[in-house]
């Protein structure tokens, strides 16, 4: 089992990390998430900022990382957040898991977003024609905590 | 001394993104920390008692409950939103 | 929202299928599936042939794709699966799907998946040092159903 | 006539992939003219009396009990192990 935890300025390759994921030749299933800032519908949107917690934020995901291993039995996990200004359509996270089963990856890979959601230290200032207004929680991202507790 | 700090939404509003207080007690919990924390003046009183807030000690996340000791880092921020 | 689905000999790159889902704007999440010829730990796999049901399985493929849709809101589904002889650590499947939230492009992409293990017409057949057998159905893939219905 | 399929394993143990089948009758169940098929040899009602077997008309799934009529194609194969 490998873990590779990384917190960025710079773009990732999602090419890149499956081509890693993918060398795990007992794994017969890769599972890839990637979050893009995404463009709103009032066209609003010019730019994030994410902001993070230095030292804490990579401790945080290897933290999540390890905990999905302790539940599933996962060949890797791969976890990239960048930090900075990002404009609409940039990657802002990717999670990439390789497991045996595909049960198993789906599953890691879900609770290890809805984990970093939560407990990554990350925080979003839009930037829109409106101002400037940091992104409020959603009720929505701590639910999805319940169903794996 | 406890090294504070403070980050995004909170940070901005108290405009203070580290603070060093002096620790008298050997151990105390972080609800402690924060009533001092409170007496600042009013607007560090108001953004300090949202009941949302979240706290890391040595950057783990831990409840207010918590204990912190003399040369420990301290955080306090709003609900995380990345992803 | 637009499908795209694919039965196909050739190798199929993940990295072109990811640019096109990440083309949807709107879209914040995209989950990738890529199924692979798992190496076995007895290491007694040399290949395996995919044998399917010509205009079947691309009719099959479509609908399930529409399925999902009718569940979630999503921008894009793409779906590959390759037929003929495969090695080990090839690439035989991939499922793409681009939508504005994660909790809907991670069950749409287990949802078709689950639903293409057991309703599209592929055969696999194992080619190994002890001989030529077909898989066997597993049990788990049709239980897999049973959370969608 | 129907136009019969076999895949995957069924179509190596019968040595057979496609089969003609006179149609007497304007509309039949897939049952009757699986019954039909199993008259052929011992093999045959060997292979086509396994539970586990799954039926396509016209290259839809649909269970034992459906409709097959004059110049459809009817599939029979093995359960699916593709993905």
């Amino acid at each position: 089992m490998s873990v590779f935890v990384a917190v960025q300025c710079d773009d990732f390759c999602l090419a890149s990390e499956y081509d890693e994921l993918r060398r795990h030749s007992a794994c017969g299933a890769v599972v890839t998430f990637s979050g893009l800032v995404r463009e709103l519908s009032n066209n609003i949107l010019h730019s994030m900022t994410l902001e993070h917690y230095p030292g804490m934020t990579e401790q945080a995901l290897v933290a999540i990382a390890e905990q999905a291993q302790q539940r599933w039995q996962l060949g890797a996990v791969h976890i990239i957040h960048r930090v900075g200004t990002l404009k609409t359509n940039e990657q802002i996270v990717f999670v990439g898991i390789a497991s045996a089963h595909r049960a198993a990856a789906f599953a890691a890979c879900e609770f290890i977003m809805d984990y970093l959601k939560n407990r990554a230290p990350f925080w979003k200032k839009e930037h829109t024609a409106a101002g400037d207004y940091w992104v409020e929680a959603k009720a929505s991202d701590q639910q999805a905590l319940a169903r794996w507790e | 001394m406890i090294k504070i700090r403070f980050f995004a939404a909170l940070r901005e509003r108290l405009d203070c993104s580290q603070y060093l207080l002096q620790c008298d007690s050997n151990s105390q919990s972080v609800a402690t920390v924060l009533e001092q924390l409170k007496g600042h003046d009013s607007l560090w009183h108001q953004e300090l008692s949202r009941t949302d807030l979240l706290c890391a000690v040595n950057q783990q996340l831990v409840p207010l409950s918590a204990a912190v000791r003399d040369g420990d880092e301290l955080a306090f921020f709003p609900p995380i939103t990345g992803g």
